[in-house]
């Protein structure tokens, strides 16, 4: 786990910013008055939840948690016609089935996006963590081919991940 | 301050009982103890000075300073006021005896007790429909809590019932409110007479089912036959104190009745009058015969009071249904009565209880207990109250009665069945009295003697009765004021909200 | 004012015995007399004027509005009437004194004797209808705690309870009685209702009127048939025997009927219901008064029979019976307590009152022997003693009768076979007791009682002997005086001598005690005839009686109240399917003239997605988990619903709740069994079906027809005063927290409540937690997954943004103090199901109690805040400001009342939640371990 | 408003409701819970996005100011849809929910049952 | 649109009452609960059904009736205590009474149906 | 235009709404009905969404927001019912 952030009044930075921009948009505004006030409840908001967060990693590559978010978007739309058309597509034609992913991400917080990824990318579902967060079992749609599969979640997300959180 | 008074009666309880969560009140009982008799006697000084202002007029407060119909008035009238300082009278009786160490059996006691208070003295107070059915839940939820206090199978399972039962009330109280407003547009209920005589046919029969089951409503709080079923076993298993304090919750429910079906609905709302006279008159005299047959069944003092109860329950609609409300005057003095010696009766049958050990007050035979003399005599004189017998209040009450039915067409039901049911009480009472104290078996019993704070209620509420007498003049006067005051003061209500005194 | 004392000070000295009872019996007695004596003393103060014809009356008004006045009126009757109260009242006082023993609570013993004087003085002194009434009642009631005065004994307490109940039937009866009359001449001043016997007697309720009173009378006085409950009262002490019931308390019923005399008698129905039913008892009485084996049972029979005589004496159409009928009440109260007191001296002394035991006392107890003949002898009717004087009178009047028509000439025979009757158990007391052989089986060895226990017979019996010699001197303008307030001005002339020459009567008097010595020598045989009918023993059969109707009520009870919730549920449903179907048959039409609002197919699938699930609600009802789903599916097409009618604050706030409902129940349903057994018969559910379907095709109605309708209502003045007055746009919010920002405060006190009665409940549960799930599987082994945790610490801020959000524009935009606070309240929950209780706790230190008291004090103090500025409660406060960069803004005080609401949603939502997590932590027993 | 501009509209929203219903007729259509977790829960991101983004446009357009808002429930959903569907998957597998029969590597759902890793013995077994 | 309205609110309110004529508890607190579904639609309807016309000034030109909007929200809040406290003290009923009968036991064999399905 | 796409949407969407009922009734596990709930609550976000446009009213956004919110929650909740039978321990 690296370096954890101290600062008593923003014990989250990128939580406030996320604040602040997700207020603009809920008041569809970027008057002065909302600017002050989101700012306020961002700095605010944090230190009020402070004793209920554990501590996060820092991120580390902010550039290229831009980049993994948007493939992300793209796989997420990609793949949604895909699983739209094996939904369509008469059931038994379907081979689901489950596979293992062995994790080399050492933060909970890693590990959990990546398992989010995995379920947000049509076609595949997140079902269970082993126990000592090593392992990622997931249910495939239609495998077609297993180790291929493994590969390009490690690959395309994880190695990512891994670099995002410096993990 | 003064022309804040007639919310004063539902803010001070709220008030205290809210310090009561907070530091430095919050979770030391005795702190409690003495924030409660405090809020009381402050209580008290507000009921009279209530009771002082009200009789010379009907006082109006306009919450917000919004004018009614728009807003929500409360209306300090006498029969108000007069309810407000019962409660409170009551409410200091009760808190007396919790306050012995009954307080203490489980939590939140003293905040319930004075929510309880203010729910009942808001109901009281109320001018609007929707803000009567606030106050209900209100006094209802705090009911619930205090059901529960001190624990055990049989407070949980009378509990349930009791609950359930509100509950599906609630939702018809609802249902109810929502016919009247969506047919008469208001929910003043000054204005809702106002509206009611101008309906159409049409909407006058809609308006009749809203009317109705707001009779089911007030019936079920005042255990009118057969909504009766959750009273006996909810006096019967609640604590005593709270008991005590439960004799006054029948109370709102007939208050309601007085005022929404005898009043608001009565004479003057053109197709809706009366809507309910109909139905009470034979709710009321079968409410009267099973509480009388109830009790003569009783196999414990407790029940038995419950059962008394319901026999005020019968006797105070009776009284109201009596033609030209006549009898209404009668029947004030007489809940004046009935409420105190009812609640009494529930603190004397836990002291009884109490002492007689294992026996608790089933009328068995039981070893001798620590106060005959006391509790005895305290005893006999609220059996005398109840029957009807002089010098206690009761037998005023009942005189009244029957005197208001005199003559009029339903005088031979109203008399045989009041009598009948007097009769009765002379049975029960002389069978509980001599099964509980002369009814003995083996030594003295060595349960505790009842404490000096719990004799001092009793004696307390049980004192009001000979007062009621003796003050009789006055007490009468008064009720019979508060009687005509309600039946005529409505269009005076209305004629000043339309005046603007809210300000 | 001094008459008022004469009730007044017994009443009062009522306390003194139980104040002096620490000092000694003698004194005990001797203060206990002070207040009698007192009165008494005044009494004959008062004589001479009254016997002058000059009543005293002294009243003063009490409750005008029922007619009650402390009234009090001293006339001939009164008078007498209160001689003898107080006079005989001193006697047992005295006698008492020796009488009771030491275990006996002396004190306790004359208070309630004082107490029943007082009441027995007021029914004679009063002048108004209902105080008399009252002291009408508590001579019951001090009779019952004579009666029962020995509690230890079963037959005191039934007896004491029997009397209760027959006289106070009977005083219930009189109550109806009096109001009647008081109804019908307007007043209860006894003065002007004795002056309206015309009023009353024409009046068509004058046979309603006059049964109420008999009964009343009769019931006090013993009268067949409620003569049943005397015998049974004389479990009580023997001086209240003497006391109560033989000179006193019977005595008030003839009284009453003495009282009314001027106004009830005088007709047809009078003459033959009273004479009749005096008749009845005399020749009862006395007949069974032979056959009793007890002392006090004869004695008791034996004053039946005289209040018989008494009373047919008033039932005859005849002034002058009416002065004999008081003649009697005198001397049957002197010779009858006397006879009392030495039936108690012997049972004092002897320790029996068993006649087949007590024989021949005459060798032991002379001197009390000699008294008990002298009393007895008068009992007999025997010439110079002055119940001979009477019963002559008695006899002759009987022979003027003629109202029974052809058979008239009965009542002297009767009349004749009573009175030998009389001689008979006169004898067998006399002869009984101190002759007949020697004593059997006795507890103790009889002798003379103590010196001033024998005073009172004494006296008495000195009384006895005077009257009879000189019963004009002794009675003369007593009687006089009495029997005018009775008839009501005039009275006969009469003449009272020892001597009226050798008449009929008196050839009645002879036959009497010829027969009566003739029944006394036969009496085994009577006896034995007598004894082949089974004892119908009148007690037994009251008893038998209280206890079925005792039994049945109760088992009705029990039938009634079954301790069935479906049943009073059903009930309430059933009040409430009468109620509104009554109405509702009225209503022609439901179509209204309003134009219905166009529906499309969105909204039919709607309906139909509503329907359903509430329908597989009921349906799976047993199946809670699925019940339970159903029914969230209803909480959300609900909530749609009203987003669809435009209620957008109501949609939010109905999402919110039923969401915290779902966790609500889920956290219960783990707790409660899953499943539900099937145990409704069909009918059962064939009738919950209908009748909630016939409540639901109601609702349904008078719903459509009250859409159909249009509304003129009060809203357009929130609409038009919502920005003006109330500061926001949002009308919905600014009705919530300003017009009606009252209900708003009781709304939140509701929550607040419910949740410490929650936390109430949750304080004492012990629950017995399930190991495994309704399928028998034991439960996941990973109480908080990992991911799950990641994401809600990541949700939370997020989730506070949008509350914060709602809370802020909830005066101008859906939202509010109540949606935010269920919001904060939800995320928080979320959290306590990502964490855990125990992860929670450590680090949310926030006393949830303590939440919802300042939020229920911000709300207060907003709406106190007005009074500073003279508003009423809850009166609003807002205003528009503008400051550089962030521009123009509004306060207003509707915000911080918001805030109130927000904090005790808050606080009572976890408080509930929460604890009941914490509950199931702290009990969850250890799980078996992961196969 | 613009022709091309309602077009657009339009087809996002075409394509939204599009994928709403056939996440949902996946859902009824697919063999077995696990199949069936995969419809609702992708369907929705593009289905919920892409009506958001319609009704963004809508907003944006037909009323003065931006409307940017609606992303607000697609980042929601982004961020609970994959929780959800894996504490519903957590629980069917805790369960033994059937699987389609011809599900591939059913053996590891046993292990994931029990949170172990895979064992590597049973691996690749059909 | 109104009819469909009020055949909702009559299959609630049928099915409400059902339930919460049954035996144990956790039916009975469904029913309240269904119950004061139909009880808010139907006060809400109290005030006439009106389409896209909140009651927030400036957004719409026929407003709906903003009172029965506030009264339901009150009677919801009051529902959701009420609710609270039922479904605790059925919890607490089962606790202390150890059966989930409303009665506290479950009723005597007799009245159970013999053939149970 | 618009308005008949979005009349065809919001039709589009109740049949979604009503295949998930038929899920929901048809189960047959309890898990498949919490997931046909849970996507009750997407497609009602949706409709609200819509329903929002056909009405032109910025009204109906929170509530799409919030059942975004509070289905999640219902969803957890349920599932960690299933779970561990309490859910919050
Ligand atoms: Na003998
Ligand atoms: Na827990």
């Amino acid at each position: 786990m690296s370096t954890l952030y101290k600062s008593r009044f923003f014990p989250h930075p990128m939580v406030s910013l996320l604040l602040l921009v997700v207020w603009l948009m809920l008041n569809n505004s970027i008057s002065a008055g909302n600017i002050v006030l989101g700012s306020f409840l961002a700095i605010v908001i944090p230190i009020l939840t402070a004793p209920l967060q554990t501590p996060q990693p820092k991120l580390k590559k902010p550039l290229l948690a831009v980049y993994y978010v948007l493939q992300l978007a793209w796989d997420i739309i990609v793949s949604n016609f895909q699983v739209a058309n094996m939904v369509i597509r008469p059931p038994k034609l379907l081979q689901p089935g489950f596979i293992a992913v062995p994790i080399d991400l050492d933060t909970v917080t890693a590990i959990t996006i990546l398992a989010s990824t995995v379920s947000l990318t049509p076609g595949t579902v997140s079902s269970d963590i082993s126990d000592d967060n090593k392992w990622l079992y997931i249910h495939v749609l239609n495998l077609e081919n297993e180790e291929e599969l493994i590969a390009t979640i490690k690959q395309r997300y994880e190695k990512l991940l891994k670099e995002i959180f410096e993990c | 301050m003064m022309q804040h008074l007639v919310v004063l009666p539902i803010l001070a309880p709220m008030l205290m009982a809210v310090m009561m969560l907070l530091p430095p009140l919050q979770n030391t009982i005795y702190r409690q103890r003495i924030a409660s008799f405090f809020t009381m006697l402050v209580m008290l000084g507000i009921a009279i000075l209530l009771i002082i202002t009200s009789s010379e007029q009907t006082q109006v407060y306009a919450l917000g300073g919004w004018q009614p119909p728009f807003g929500i008035v409360l209306v300090a009238d006498r029969l108000a006021s007069m309810m407000v300082l019962l409660t409170t009278v009551l409410g200091c009786g009760a808190l007396l005896y919790a306050s012995a160490g009954d307080d203490n059996l489980g939590m939140y006691f003293h905040p319930l007790f004075l929510f309880q208070l203010m729910g009942i003295n808001g109901a009281f107070l109320t001018g609007d429909i929707f803000n009567l059915f606030v106050f209900f839940e209100i006094l209802l939820i705090a009911s619930y809590a205090l059901l529960i206090h001190g624990g055990g199978k049989q407070k949980t399972l009378a509990s349930v019932h009791y609950v359930s039962l509100n509950l599906v009330g609630s939702s018809f109280f609802l249902f109810a409110l929502g016919i009247l407003y969506g047919t008469l547009g208001t929910l003043n209920i000054a204005d809702m007479a106002d509206a009611a005589s101008r309906l159409e046919a049409q909407e006058a029969v809609l308006a009749k089912t809203g009317v109705l089951l707001l009779l089911l409503v007030f019936g079920l709080k005042a255990a009118l036959l057969p909504l009766h079923f959750w009273l006996t076993k909810t006096y019967s298993s609640a604590s005593a104190p709270v008991a005590a304090l439960f004799a006054i919750m029948t109370k709102v429910g007939i208050y309601s009745i007085f005022r929404i079906h005898g009043v608001v609905f009565g004479e003057e709302a053109g197709l809706l009058a009366n809507t309910a006279l109909p139905w009470i008159w034979p709710m009321a005299i079968l409410t009267l015969i099973i509480g009388t047959i109830g009790l003569i069944g009783s196999s414990s003092l407790k029940v038995l009071t419950a059962n008394l109860v319901l026999i005020s329950v019968g006797t105070l609609l009776l009284a109201m249904v009596i033609p030209g409300g006549i009898g209404l005057g009668a029947a004030l003095y007489y809940m004046l009565h009935t409420t105190l010696v009812s609640g009494a009766l529930f603190l004397l049958a836990d002291m009884i209880g109490k002492q007689r050990g294992k026996a608790a007050d089933r009328f068995v035979p039981a070893r001798p207990i620590q106060q005959p003399g006391l509790l005895g005599t305290l005893f006999f004189l609220a059996a005398l109250a109840v029957i009807g017998m002089p010098p206690m209040s009761g037998f005023v009450g009942k005189v009244m009665i029957l005197q208001a039915a005199n003559g009029t067409s339903g005088m031979i039901w109203i008399w045989s069945i009041i009598l009948i049911s007097s009769l009765a009480a002379i049975i029960a009472l002389s069978r509980a009295g001599t099964n509980l104290f002369w009814n003995l078996c083996g030594d003295k019993s060595d349960e505790l003697a009842s404490s000096q704070l719990q004799i001092i209620a009793v004696v307390l509420l049980l004192a009001c009765s000979p007062l009621l007498v003796i003050f009789g003049a006055q007490v009468t006067e008064f009720t019979d004021t508060a009687a005509r005051q309600m039946l005529h003061d409505y269009p005076t209500i209305k004629a000043m909200m339309n005046a603007g005194i809210t300000q | 004012m001094s008459l008022f004392w004469i009730p007044l000070l017994p009443m009062i000295g009522t306390l003194v015995p139980l104040l002096s009872e620490r000092w000694g019996r003698s004194i005990c007695a001797l203060c206990t007399a002070i207040a009698p004596a007192i009165a008494l003393t005044m009494v004959l103060a008062y004589m001479p004027s009254v016997l002058a014809g000059q009543p005293i009356q002294q009243s003063i008004e009490w409750i005008p509005l029922i007619g009650l006045e402390l009234s009090f009126h001293l006339d001939g009757l009164g008078l007498l009437f209160s001689l003898l109260i107080l006079g005989i009242g001193l006697l047992i006082i005295l006698y008492a004194r020796y009488y009771l023993s030491d275990q006996d609570s002396m004190g306790r013993f004359y208070a309630y004797l004082i107490l029943f004087m007082a009441a027995m003085l007021g029914i004679v002194l009063s002048n108004n209808l209902i105080q008399l009434w009252a002291y009408w009642e508590l001579t019951s009631i001090s009779s019952f705690l004579l009666i029962g005065f020995w509690s230890h004994s079963s037959n005191a307490r039934k007896g004491a309870r029997m009397a209760l109940t027959v006289t106070g039937a009977g005083g219930l009866a009189l109550l109806a009685g009096l109001l009647m009359i008081g109804n019908i001449v307007g007043s209860y001043d006894l003065h002007t209702v004795l002056n309206s016997g015309d009023l009353i007697r024409e009046n068509p309720l004058y046979p309603v009127i006059l049964v109420l009173v008999l009964l009343g009378a009769f019931t006090k006085s013993a009268q067949f048939p409620f003569h049943f409950w005397l015998p049974h009262a004389m479990a009580a002490p023997t001086p209240v025997s003497a006391y109560l019931h033989s000179a006193t308390m019977v005595k008030a019923g003839i009284f009453l009927l003495a009282r009314f005399y001027p106004i009830l008698a005088g007709t047809e129905q009078w003459f033959l219901m009273v004479s009749l039913t005096g008749l009845a008892t005399l020749l009862l009485g006395a007949y069974i008064a032979l056959f009793k084996h007890d002392l006090k049972g004869l004695l008791a029979y034996s004053t039946i029979s005289h209040l018989g005589l008494i009373t047919l004496l008033l039932g005859m159409d005849s002034r002058l019976a009416a002065v004999a009928a008081i003649f009697h009440v005198v001397n049957h109260a002197i010779f009858k307590a006397s006879l009392f007191m030495a039936a108690g001296i012997i049972d004092h002394e002897s320790g029996s009152r068993d006649m087949r035991k007590l024989n021949g006392l005459w060798k032991y107890m002379p001197y009390t022997a000699t008294l008990a003949m002298v009393a007895a002898a008068s009992m007999a009717g025997v010439p110079l003693f002055n119940g001979f004087l009477s019963k002559e009178m008695f006899f002759t009047e009987t022979l003027d009768q003629s109202a029974l028509g052809s058979l008239s000439w009965m009542i002297p025979v009767l009349a004749t076979i009573g009175a030998m009757f009389a001689v008979a158990y006169s004898i067998r007391f006399i002869h009984d007791v101190f002759f007949n052989g020697e004593p059997i089986n006795l507890p103790r060895t009889p002798h003379e009682p103590p010196r001033y226990m024998k005073v009172p017979v004494e006296i008495l019996v000195g009384l006895c002997l005077l009257v009879g010699i000189f019963p004009q001197f002794m009675m003369g303008d007593l009687l006089t005086s009495a029997s005018s307030a009775v008839l009501g001005g005039a009275v006969p002339t009469y003449s009272l001598s020892i001597w009226h020459g050798f008449n009929l009567p008196f050839v009645m008097s002879l036959i009497a005690m010829g027969g009566g010595l003739l029944i006394y020598h036969n009496r085994r045989s009577l006896f034995r005839f007598q004894a082949q009918f089974p004892e119908t023993d009148a007690k037994l059969v009251f008893d038998d009686t209280i206890k079925l109707v005792i039994e049945k009520a109760a088992h009705f009870n029990g039938w009634l109240e079954n301790g069935s919730l479906q049943r009073y549920m059903f009930w309430m449903m059933f009040m409430v399917l009468a109620l509104i179907t009554v109405p509702i048959m009225n209503l022609n039409t439901t179509e209204g003239i309003r134009p219905e609002t166009p529906l499309n197919n969105v909204m039919s699938a709607g309906a139909a997605l509503l329907c359903i699930c509430a329908l597989a609600t009921v349906i799976w009802h047993r199946k809670r988990v699925i019940a339970l789903l159903m029914l969230s599916v209803v909480g959300l097409i609900v909530s749609i619903s009203f987003a669809i009618f435009s209620a957008p604050d109501l949609a939010l706030t109905q999402l919110l709740v039923e969401v915290a409902t779902i966790i609500l129940l889920l956290l219960a349903l783990f707790l409660l069994p899953q499943r539900t057994p099937k145990e409704s018969s069909p009918s059962r559910i064939m009738r919950d079906l209908s009748i909630s379907a016939v409540i639901g095709g109601v609702v349904g109605t008078i719903s459509y027809a009250i859409m159909t309708k249009p509304l003129v209502s009060i809203s357009d003045f929130f609409l038009d005063n919502s920005k003006t007055g109330g500061g926001g746009t949002n009308v919905v919010n600014v009705i919530l927290v300003d017009f009606r920002g009252f209900d708003t405060m009781g709304e939140i006190t509701v929550l607040g409540i419910a949740a410490l009665g929650i936390y109430k409940l949750l304080a004492q549960m012990h629950i017995a937690m399930p190991t495994s799930d309704i399928d028998g599987r034991s439960w996941a082994r990973d109480k908080h997954p990992m991911m799950l945790e990641v994401i809600s610490q990541g949700l939370l801020p997020l989730a506070l943004l949008v509350s914060a959000f709602i809370f802020l524009r909830g005066h101008n935009l859906p939202g509010g103090g109540f949606i935010a606070g269920l919001i904060t309240s939800l995320a928080l929950i979320q959290q306590y199901v990502a964490h855990g209780v125990n992860w929670m706790k450590v680090r949310l230190k926030v006393d949830y109690q303590w939440l919802i008291g300042s939020g229920l004090f911000i709300a207060l103090a907003t709406g106190a805040g007005s009074w500073l500025f003279d508003r009423p409660f809850l009166t609003s406060w807002f205003d528009y400001f503008t400051l550089p960069i962030i521009g123009k803004f509004e306060l207003a005080s509707a915000l911080l009342f918001d805030l109130g609401v927000y904090l005790t949603v808050i606080g009572a939502t976890l408080l509930i939640l929460a604890n009941l997590g914490k509950i199931t932590t702290g009990e969850r027993p250890k799980q078996t371990e992961y196969e | 408003m613009n022709f091309f501009l309602e077009l657009l509209i339009v087809a996002i929203l075409a394509l939204g409701a599009i994928m709403l219903l056939i996440g949902s007729i996946g859902l009824v259509r697919l063999p077995d819970f696990y199949t069936r977790l995969h419809a609702p829960t992708k369907s929705t991101t593009l289905g919920i996005g892409s009506i958001g983004l319609a009704s963004m446009l809508y907003f944006s357009i037909n009323h003065e100011g931006l409307s940017v808002h609606e992303p607000i429930i697609t980042l929601f959903l982004v961020i609970t849809a994959p929780i959800s569907a894996y504490m519903l998957s957590k629980a069917a597998l805790h369960h033994k929910i059937k699987t389609v029969s011809r599900t591939q590597n059913q053996h590891l759902a046993e292990t994931a049952r029990n949170q172990q890793p895979p064992t590597s013995s049973s691996e690749f077994s059909d | 649109m109104e009819a469909l309205y009020a055949l909702c609110v009559g299959v609630l309110t049928t099915c409400g009452i059902f339930l919460t004529l049954r035996g144990r508890t956790f039916p009975v607190v469904m029913g309240m609960t269904m119950l004061s579904y139909a009880v808010n639609l139907f006060l809400f309807a109290s005030g006439r059904l009106t389409i896209n016309g909140p009651a927030i000034l400036g957004f719409s030109v026929n407003y709906a009736d903003p009172l029965p909007q506030a009264l339901v929200l009150t009677a919801i809040v009051i529902g959701f205590a009420m609710t609270a406290f039922v479904v605790i003290l059925a919890m607490r009923a089962r606790a202390d009474l150890g059966d989930d009968h409303v009665d506290g036991r479950a009723p005597d064999s007799s009245e159970t149906p013999k053939n149970q399905s | 235009m618009l308005e008949t796409a979005l009349l065809l949407c919001g039709a589009t969407i109740a049949l979604a709404l009503l295949l998930n009922l038929w899920r929901l009734l048809r189960g047959p596990s309890l898990h498949d009905r919490i997931l046909a709930l849970d996507t009750m609550y997407i497609n009602a976000i949706a409709f609200i969404l819509i329903m929002g446009m056909r009405v032109d009213s910025p009204l109906y956004f929170e509530g799409a927001l919030l059942i975004a919110m509070l289905g999640f929650i219902s969803t957890v909740a349920a599932a960690k019912y299933l779970l561990r039978g309490d859910i919050i321990e």
